[in-house]
């Protein structure tokens, strides 16, 4: 980058907000420049301050309640000036606002009206700032989608936002915050709740405007290996302050504070476990060094759960009677086993079916046909009442640690209950318990009598996996039980999880769409398309030998948190995933698979048998 | 509320402690003091409690229908005049201290009828209250919650709103009033009679209210985790489902005791009501209507009660429903 | 002159169903009907007959009634035209009884034809009535507001089982009286205007008249005595003092008549007790526990001070009474004994009867406790005299429970309710009646033994008080074959006095009159508790200056 | 969405059918008598005449059955008919009221415009009202605007309208003599006077209303726009360069409509039958009035049509909520 003159130059930054506890700081201080065509990535974990600098850039922050109290937000609004935007009235903020910096938000799925059609949302900006009329703003509109490489961009216009599915419509975020050709684009984690592969497209469109349009982007995440994909310079945050400045590759390959090395330590990489067999535990920082992990071995694997020809519809009812008119196969013909003390790790990509196969596995929806066996009981045999009891062997973390718990009770009793619903224990005995399990999840006692509203995102799943212990299990299904966390926290989660799996010989069901992750935890890993599983053997196995293509896409698709092998400026493109519902009548078949090797079976594609 | 809001909230809190106090940053997890399950109840309660002190409107409600409660419990033991006393040389009277609320067109003192009046309303009001939505809760749930019987429970709700109420109302009287006062005594079978006719009659707003929450609960992912941890129906709907519609009932309650109040007053002029000479505010109020004008006061007393107990019970709803949200709670 | 002072305004808040009063008999409806049917003869304010559409009234004297009394001959005035120009002729009188007679018609009237054997023209200004047996009071059929003229030529295709179907006719009917129809919305509101052939041609002075029906007692005098949007308003019964209130406003005024309603309380002489197996309560096998007592009912007559019982609840619209036949003046017994409260007196009866008070205050014979409910109807004024007598009451020792039955319920005779006035689940009740026309002889008739209700007649009885005494019945009996007028209400005023003085089975309290509200720019009026209020609407003119 | 409504209102239908028997059963079961206004004077002979005369005399069932005929087929014919000048009802009984005698229908075609006029006006006007009050005590939470608006709707919604609506008559009808205190369903707005005289006797009613159907509209419409300022898209709207007043009253209203909507569509039949003491006060002789003296007359025939056509509009209007909803929010989908 050449010494050009910055357009964004942020000094001393300090917000405060006025809260009924008293008065927060969210951001302390914090000074850093923006270059023209350059990307400049905020990292730090949850809270860090990140969003909230992004927010006072845009003035935004004064609706949530904040006031910028320190410092100055220097922009040039392109005539060669520097304003101070923490100066500039409403209606020069109104201007500026989606015309010279444009901002992209972290939740695809809210940050939509969902009563507006995407051509109405695209083009009120366009009308505001650019004085166009409706039929202007409207061809302009389309121009930005075809940008934007939305499949089909006409029929999107008049489409509502929850008619899109996540990646189009994060993609029609960035053409709303595209619109007026801003010269400051704003990401805040435009990616973390998607996908691998739709992530890997969303990244490449970000790069291309950003090259091609000499756009400066300003590009929030805590995901490492995504700032190693596109940053320019790299600005670590933690709690409200800067840590560390500097060039991408400075800082992933000579970090100076710790802070930054626990994070990048914290980081999952693909290819690191490649020619381990057993999974091991996340080296963390503890007390300033690395602590050395041990792998995972199970001495005698026996079968635990064995699942043969699992089938899972959803009926899709319509008509006059409610008849139904067609399935939707979430889970079509899915067998596998997993042995004791094992995980078994499923991935795929969103709509695939995997938490659908977990929750049939646990009966809590219920499967067509197939065998689910856990020890020696036929759980699909089971009657309700039966059911009920051999849940005591079965439990389930859930994907979103906000939702999977209820609101209105205490820890203690969130952690209780499944005790209560067996009768377990008298009152006291079930008290040692709970203390047992919140030492064991590494909560403090005195957290008990808290509401999950008063913990963070970390230690709310601890809460989950703490419940998911009370009764024993012999097996856990782990739904995206780590996807919703930041980095630090997942790691923390993910180690707590494999050394519960180590002390107790618990076996697990890893679901999850990262395959970094997965190729950390597992022993087994199977990966599903289309309600089926394509590819499924030794983690060994798939991740160094895929086979299928759909898996090769996959690990195509996981960014490398490493600035020196950038793939992401490649335009990769993915066929979508064709739709699982199909009519009353349709026969699905059985699925086929062809051994790789011993245990590394391919499924054998049931249209083109290839 | 969005969960990122919440998660704001709490990052919050982490960070007042975090720039009041400079602790170490990692600051995990020591083992601290052992909880009893039993103080455990207790200061839950006493959290309902700060909050809902905090609530200023609510607490000066509080106050307030502490006062008419005490007007209407304490005061007839302090004030001994007979409510139904006819004095007719006093008749008519205005505020003088032998009946410092003046007297009625019959010489009873205001004074005495406004608190045994009073009485009756806030238990009638009250009791069927509950009533109502107890079984418009009940109903909602059922409905919400088991899918099959959402069809039906609701066309019944259909039917029971289409239900011409002053047939229905003599019907319950004819069939129930005497075995009622059999077993009951005629004061409290009468009582039992009424809160039920009005409680059987104004479920339906609350039933509807709470389904539709219910049904949008009932996809969260926090029912299906207590799902897998086995929780049965029935402690599902009582731990998880009815704490978490409790914000609709409150307001479904607060509204419920101002009806109910009113509609004492209309049945007793179906003769379906208490005996006639048995002060309630409702009735007051509508005895009085026609002499507005010679004896405002005989209308605005009862009115200023009878608004004020709907009030206080409306802001002493809000404060608890904030107190009862733990989400709330926190802030 | 005809049509010169414009527009009156009437209110009912009871309003008018239907005008044609055959098909029901709301007295709201027989008002409205009055403006354009009328009959042959009718009542004064004062009680005695005047002809209307006849010449003059038939007697025995001018042979207008045959010796035997078993006929009547009408004569009807020349000349007089229905309102669609048509004369009225003989025919459309016989045509009215045919249609009254006809026995799927369910006539509302029946009542005031009965004993008629036939109704011929003789020609076509001269009726005449036959009755099945000699009839000393011939004066029902045809009389008085309740049984006027229908047109023949009009609701000829509306007889019998058909009555019900002619609507327009019912909303609309052709008639002789001042006023005919202009628009008919069932209970809301009707307009009239001047009959054009009215037979007086000066006659209506309002060219147009509105009845408007709604609301309440209390909303219908206001808009008279406060606002003066109206100019007449029917039936405002209110607390005295509301009413002076109101007329301090000095727009209108309250006028009241008096015909022979009587408020009073039934005493059941037989037991309601919940305890005794249904369709046993209150009948006469089983005798009340202690209202059988004489010196108990006595007591409790002695015990209510009808003047203040007057004068709280009708003020000028009520006189204190201890007649069931208030009027007319020869009927009207002289009894005026317990017109004075004697809270002692009633005491002292009650000790000398061997009741004496109990530990609270309650007095008890034989493990007999006077305890006693009191029913009547939803009412305000009947709730403050429940509330008054409840306090006398106790007075003397004796406890009342007061219940209150909704009006549609205590005054309909469903005989699967416990609640009606019949069937009399209660110790006491209250409620007004009254008889039409000046013959009290079917009023006085009601009291038999025979017609005390009971399962065996589904409770229609009109004996409410259970009285059954032969001497009673003898003297109706002697009643049916008097004649002479001075002998009938001397006859009349024994059986009065056995009910009340005698026997106190039905306690009188107060002779009411109707209280209607009347704006002072209105003359003319001149209320009628006899026949329908509006009986001399034709009269009704603007008041000048 | 089509399935959708042709399913529930195929579904409809026995449900109304079995609404009316209820009601049927209840109207036979309840005590009172048609004839209970009939005097004292009238013996018990005729009483009895007069009721078989009411076609009281046959057994509920034939009754009920006849009922069904006329309401589901004699009717519609009569409609036909005027319409079309055929004449397929001839001789067929329709509907007959025990207390007018007339038909029922004619009746209720009677009474349709005043309650539409005042009613419905009422409603329009609370509503209308209650959309800007609780817009903006939810803009300004907790301002002094939203507290007086708490206040004044806790009142208003804890006030009886007898008591409220007769208050209005005398301070505005006796003292100040503005308005009529009777309102005359005969007056025809030919020219401007009477449309100011029907304006003048529309205000008291619609007043009294309006004020008791917005106090609680507006509750509802301040908690759902609080629920939607706080959402995501908001702030993306205004991070396009919006102003203020786009924001709210384009982005967020729409939203917070959604459910407030349905509440209001609930709410209308409710206000249909619900406004007799309103009606019964300043005498607007409506569909309430003419129920509530139906009642009281036990006039069995009107009391079952109406209430049956109130079923009808409740059963509709819950339909006509659940479509709207999914109207107003394209992420609902029926089907
Ligand atoms: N509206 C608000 N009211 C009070 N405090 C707030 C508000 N918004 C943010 N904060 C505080 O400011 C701090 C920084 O928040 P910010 O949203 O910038 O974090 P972040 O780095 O974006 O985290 P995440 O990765 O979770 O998005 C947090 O501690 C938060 O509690
Ligand atoms: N209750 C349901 N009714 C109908 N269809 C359903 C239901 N639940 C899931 N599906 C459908 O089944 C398919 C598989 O869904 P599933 O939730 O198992 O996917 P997933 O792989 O877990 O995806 P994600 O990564 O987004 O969680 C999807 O097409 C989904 O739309
Ligand atoms: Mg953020
Ligand atoms: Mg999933």
């Amino acid at each position: 980058m050449l010494d050009e003159k910055p357009l964004v130059s942020i000094e001393k930054l300090r917000v405060e907000f006025e809260t009924n506890d008293g008065v927060v700081v969210g951001v302390k201080d914090v000074s850093f420049d923006i270059k023209p065509g350059e990307c400049v990535c905020v990292v730090g974990e949850s809270g860090s301050g990140k969003s909230v600098s992004s927010l006072s850039l845009m003035r935004l922050v004064e609706f949530g309640g904040g006031t910028i109290t320190k410092g100055r937000l220097m922009f040039d609004p392109g005539d060669g000036t520097m304003v101070d935007l923490a100066q500039q009235s409403s209606p020069t903020m109104r201007d500026i606002r989606g015309n010279k910096i444009g901002m992209i938000f972290q939740e695809p799925m809210t940050a939509l009206n969902p009563v507006f059609t995407v051509g109405d949302q695209l083009t009120e900006g366009l009308i505001e700032h650019r004085g166009m009329d409706k039929k202007q703003a409207r061809a302009r509109a389309l121009e930005i989608l075809k940008q934007v490489r939305i499949p089909e961009p006409e029929r999107r216009l008049d489409q509502y936002p929850h008619e899109l599915s996540g990646g189009m419509r994060q993609r029609v975020v960035i053409a709303i915050a595209m619109a007026c050709e801003p010269r400051l684009l704003i990401c805040d984690e435009p990616t973390t709740a998607l996908d691998v592969t739709i992530q890997a497209e969303i990244l490449a469109l970000i790069d291309r405007l950003k090259r091609e349009k000499q756009i400066a982007v300003l590009f929030i995440t805590h995901d490492m290996a995504v700032v190693a994909q596109m940053a320019d310079r790299v600005v670590v945050m933690y709690r409200g302050d800067k840590v560390e400045e500097g060039p991408v590759t400075d800082i992933f390959e000579n970090p100076r504070e710790d802070y930054t090395k626990m994070l990048l330590a914290a980081v999952p990489r693909l290819g690191e476990m490649t020619g381990k067999a057993a999974p091991e535990r996340l080296r963390l920082m503890r007390d300033g060094s690395m602590g050395q992990p041990e792998p995972i071995i199970v001495k005698d694997p026996r079968p635990l759960l064995t699942v043969q020809n699992l089938i899972t519809r959803f009926a899709v009812k319509g008509g006059l009677l409610r008849r139904i008119v067609a399935n939707v196969h979430a889970v079509e013909d899915v067998s596998f086993t997993i042995n004791a003390g094992e995980t078994m790790s499923l991935v795929g990509e969103s709509g695939c079916g995997k938490s659908t196969c977990g929750r049939s596995i646990l009966r809590l929806v219920e499967p067509n046909s197939g065998h689910v066996t856990l020890g020696d009981t036929d759980i699909l045999a089971l009657s309700q009442s039966d059911l009920r009891k051999a849940r005591r062997d079965m439990q389930m973390i859930f994907q979103d640690p906000f939702a999977s718990l209820d609101p209105h009770m205490k820890l203690y009793d969130q952690v209780a209950e499944p005790m209560q619903n067996y009768g377990i224990g008298s009152r006291s005995e079930r008290e040692d318990r709970i203390a047992q399990l919140f030492d064991r999840v590494e909560l403090p006692r005195s957290f008990m009598r808290r509401y999950p509203h008063e913990m963070s995102g970390g230690q709310r799943q601890r809460i989950a996996i703490a419940r998911a212990l009370a009764l024993n299990p012999k097996l856990i299904v782990a739904d995206e039980a780590v996807s919703a966390l930041d980095v630090s926290v997942q790691a923390q989660v993910l180690n707590l999880l494999m050394e519960l799996q180590q002390d107790l010989g618990i076996s697990m069901l890893f679901i999850s769409h990262d395959m970094a992750v997965v190729e950390r935890v597992s022993h087994h890993v199977g990966v599903m398309y289309l309600g089926r599983i394509v590819e499924m053997g030794t983690r060994q196995q798939v991740f160094e030998n895929p086979q299928h293509s759909y898996t090769r896409q996959l690990m195509l698709a996981v960014p490398v948190a490493d600035p020196r092998q950038k793939k992401i400026s490649e335009d990769l493109s993915f066929t979508p995933i064709p739709s699982p519902i199909h009519p009353v009548d349709h026969v699905a078949q059985p699925s086929v698979y062809r051994e790789v090797a011993p245990g590394h079976r391919v499924l054998v594609d049931p249209v083109t048998h290839s | 509320m969005t969960e990122t809001d919440r998660q704001a909230r709490l990052d919050t809190r982490e960070l007042v402690d975090e720039t009041a106090s400079a602790a170490p940053v990692t600051s995990d997890l020591p083992p601290d003091d052992p909880v009893h399950a039993g103080d455990q109840t207790r200061s839950q309660w006493r959290d309902v409690w700060r909050q809902f002190r905090s609530h200023k409107g609510a607490m000066v409600a509080l106050v307030l229908f502490a006062g008419v409660l005490l007007f209407v419990s304490i005061g007839p033991l302090l004030w001994t005049i007979d409510p139904t006393y006819v004095d007719i040389r006093a008749r008519n009277s205005g505020f003088v201290a032998a009946h410092p609320l003046g007297t009625d067109q019959l010489g009873r003192d205001m004074l005495a009828r406004l608190m045994a009046g009073g009485r009756v309303s806030i238990a009638v009001g009250l009791t069927a209250m509950i009533i109502a939505v107890t079984l418009g809760s009940f109903i909602g749930v059922m409905a919400g919650y088991f899918r099959r019987l959402d069809a039906p429970l609701m066309r019944m709700t259909e039917l029971f709103l289409a239900l011409p109420l002053l047939p229905l109302l003599l019907l319950m009287v004819t069939l129930f009033r005497e075995p009622l006062s059999q077993n009951f005594g005629p004061a409290m079978g009468i009582f039992i009679l009424i809160v039920s006719a009005i409680g059987a009659t104004s479920w339906m707003q609350s039933a509807r209210i709470v389904r539709g929450d219910v049904l949008g609960l009932k996809e969260r992912e926090f029912i299906l985790a207590a799902r897998s941890i086995g929780t049965p129906p029935r402690r599902m709907i009582l731990r998880h489902i009815l704490p978490n519609v409790m914000s609709p009932i409150m307001v479904a309650a607060t509204l419920g005791i101002a009806t109910a109040i009113i509609t004492e007053s209309a049945l007793s002029f179906l003769g379906l009501g208490f005996p006639p000479d048995f002060p309630t505010w409702g009735r007051l109020l509508y005895d009085a209507v026609d002499q507005m004008v010679l004896y405002p006061s005989r209308v605005i007393l009862p009115g200023v009660f009878i608004s004020l107990t709907v009030l206080c019970v409306n802001y002493i709803g809000d404060g608890l429903r904030d107190a009862m949200d733990p989400r709330i709670r926190g802030r | 002159e005809r049509g010169a002072d414009g527009q009156v305004n009437v209110i009912m808040w009871q309003a008018p169903s239907t005008m044609n009063l055959y098909l029901s008999s709301g007295t709201k409806d027989i008002i409205a009907a009055s403006m354009t049917l009328e009959p042959l003869a009718s009542f004064t304010p004062e009680g005695t007959l005047t002809p209307r559409l006849a010449t003059e009234l038939p007697s025995i004297e001018n042979g207008g009634i045959s010796e035997d009394l078993k006929t009547v001959t009408w004569k009807l005035k020349e000349g007089i035209k229905w309102s669609d120009g048509t004369d009225l002729t003989a025919d459309d009188v016989v045509f009215t009884a045919n249609y009254c007679m006809h026995p799927d018609g369910g006539c509302a009237q029946l009542a005031k034809f009965e004993g008629v054997e036939s109704v011929e023209a003789v020609d076509p200004l001269t009726v005449k009535v036959t009755f099945t047996e000699p009839h000393p009071d011939p004066f029902s059929a045809f009389v008085g507001g309740q049984s006027p003229i229908l047109q023949k030529a009009q609701f000829e295709q509306c007889i019998g089982s058909a009555a019900p179907t002619c609507t327009d006719q019912n909303f609309n009917p052709i008639g002789t009286g001042p006023f005919k129809v202009v628009e008919f919305k069932t209970n809301d509101v009707i307009t009239f205007e001047a009959n054009p052939e009215y037979r007086d041609p000066d006659k209506p002075a309002f060219a147009t008249l509105t009845m408007k029906g709604g609301g309440d007692a209390a909303a219908a005098a206001r808009s008279v005595l406060e606002t003066g949007e109206f100019d007449y308003a029917w039936n405002t019964q209110l607390a005295p003092e509301v009413l002076e209130g109101m007329e301090a406003n000095g727009k209108g005024h309250v006028q009241a008549a008096f015909g022979s309603l009587v408020e009073r309380i039934h005493v059941n002489l037989t037991d309601p007790s919940s305890s005794l197996p249904e369709g046993e309560r209150s009948t006469t096998k089983h005798p009340h526990p202690f209202l059988t007592d004489p010196a108990v009912r006595k007591a409790l007559s002695m015990a209510i001070d009808r003047n203040l019982l007057t004068e709280i609840g009708y003020g000028q619209a009520g006189k204190p009474t201890c007649n069931l036949v208030p009027a007319p003046a020869a009927w009207a017994s002289d009894n005026t004994e317990c017109l004075t409260q004697d809270i002692e007196g009633a005491k002292a009866l009650l000790d000398e009867a061997g009741w004496v008070p109990g530990g609270d205050g309650v007095r008890e014979k034989d493990g007999v406790r006077l305890s006693m409910v009191f029913q009547t109807s939803v009412n305000a004024v009947r709730q403050d005299f429940q509330a008054l007598i409840k306090q006398w009451w106790s007075e003397i020792g004796i406890e009342t429970e007061l219940k209150t039955v909704d009006a549609s319920v205590f005054f309909g005779s469903d005989a699967g309710s416990p609640d009606t006035l019949q069937k009399f689940y209660a110790d006491v009740e209250m409620y007004a009646n009254n008889f039409e026309g000046n013959n009290p002889e079917p009023y006085l008739a009601k009291n038999t033994c025979n017609k005390a209700p009971g399962p065996e007649n589904q409770w229609q009885g009109e004996n409410t008080s259970r009285f059954c005494d032969p001497k009673h019945d003898e003297l109706l009996a002697e009643l049916g074959k008097t004649v002479d007028l001075e002998a009938r209400g001397k006859l009349g005023q024994q059986m009065n006095d056995l009910i009340t003085k005698d026997s106190n089975a039905i306690i009188p309290l107060v002779y009411r009159g109707t209280a209607s509200a009347v704006s002072d720019t209105l003359g003319g009026v001149e209320l009628n508790a006899w026949d329908t209020e509006l009986w001399n609407v034709a009269e009704w003119h603007r008041k000048t200056e | 969405m089509l399935n959708f409504t042709i399913r529930r209102l195929l579904l409809a239908i026995p449900t109304l059918l079995f609404i009316s028997l209820v009601i049927f059963l209840l109207l036979e079961a309840s005590p009172g008598d048609p004839l209970g206004d009939v005097p004292l004077t009238v013996p018990p002979e005729v009483k009895e005449r007069m009721r078989e005369a009411l076609g009281l005399g046959q057994a509920w069932y034939i009754r009920y059955v006849l009922w069904l005929k006329q309401f589901f087929w004699v009717e519609p014919l009569f409609w036909f008919d005027q319409v079309f000048g055929t004449s397929f009802s001839d001789g067929m009984q329709r509907i007959i009221s025990f207390q007018s005698r007339s038909p029922v229908f004619d009746v209720i075609a009677q009474r349709v415009p005043q309650t539409l006029i005042v009613v419905g006006m009422s409603y329009v006007v609370g509503v209308m009202i209650a959309i800007p009050i609780g817009i903006l005590s939810a803009y300004k939470q907790y301002s002094w605007f939203d507290q007086v608006g708490t206040f004044v709707s806790m009142i208003g919604f804890s006030m009886p309208t007898f008591f409220t609506g007769v208050v209005m008559i005398i301070i505005f009808g006796v003292k100040l003599q503005w308005f009529p205190s009777v309102y005359d369903t005969t007056l025809e707005v030919r020219d401007w006077d009477s449309f100011m005289a029907q304006v003048r006797q529309m205000v008291m009613p619609v007043t009294v209303l309006a004020l008791y159907n917005a106090a609680q509209v507006s509750r509802f419409m301040r908690a759902s726009m609080l629920d939607n300022l706080g959402q995501d898209y908001v702030r993306t709207a205004r991070a396009k360069g919006l102003g203020e007043r786009t924001v709210v009253l384009k982005h967020v209203l729409r939203n917070s409509l959604i459910p407030v909507v349905t509440v209001i569509a609930l709410g209308l039949p409710t206000v249909f039958g619900g406004a007799l003491i309103t009606e019964q006060v300043f005498k607007v002789n409506g569909l309430g009035q003419l129920l509530i003296t139906a009642i009281y007359a036990n006039d069995l025939p009107m009391v079952l049509t109406v209430t049956f056509l109130f079923a009808i509009l409740i059963v509709m209007f819950t339909l006509i909520a659940d479509i709207l909803y999914g109207v107003l929010d394209p992420r609902i989908r029926y089907d």
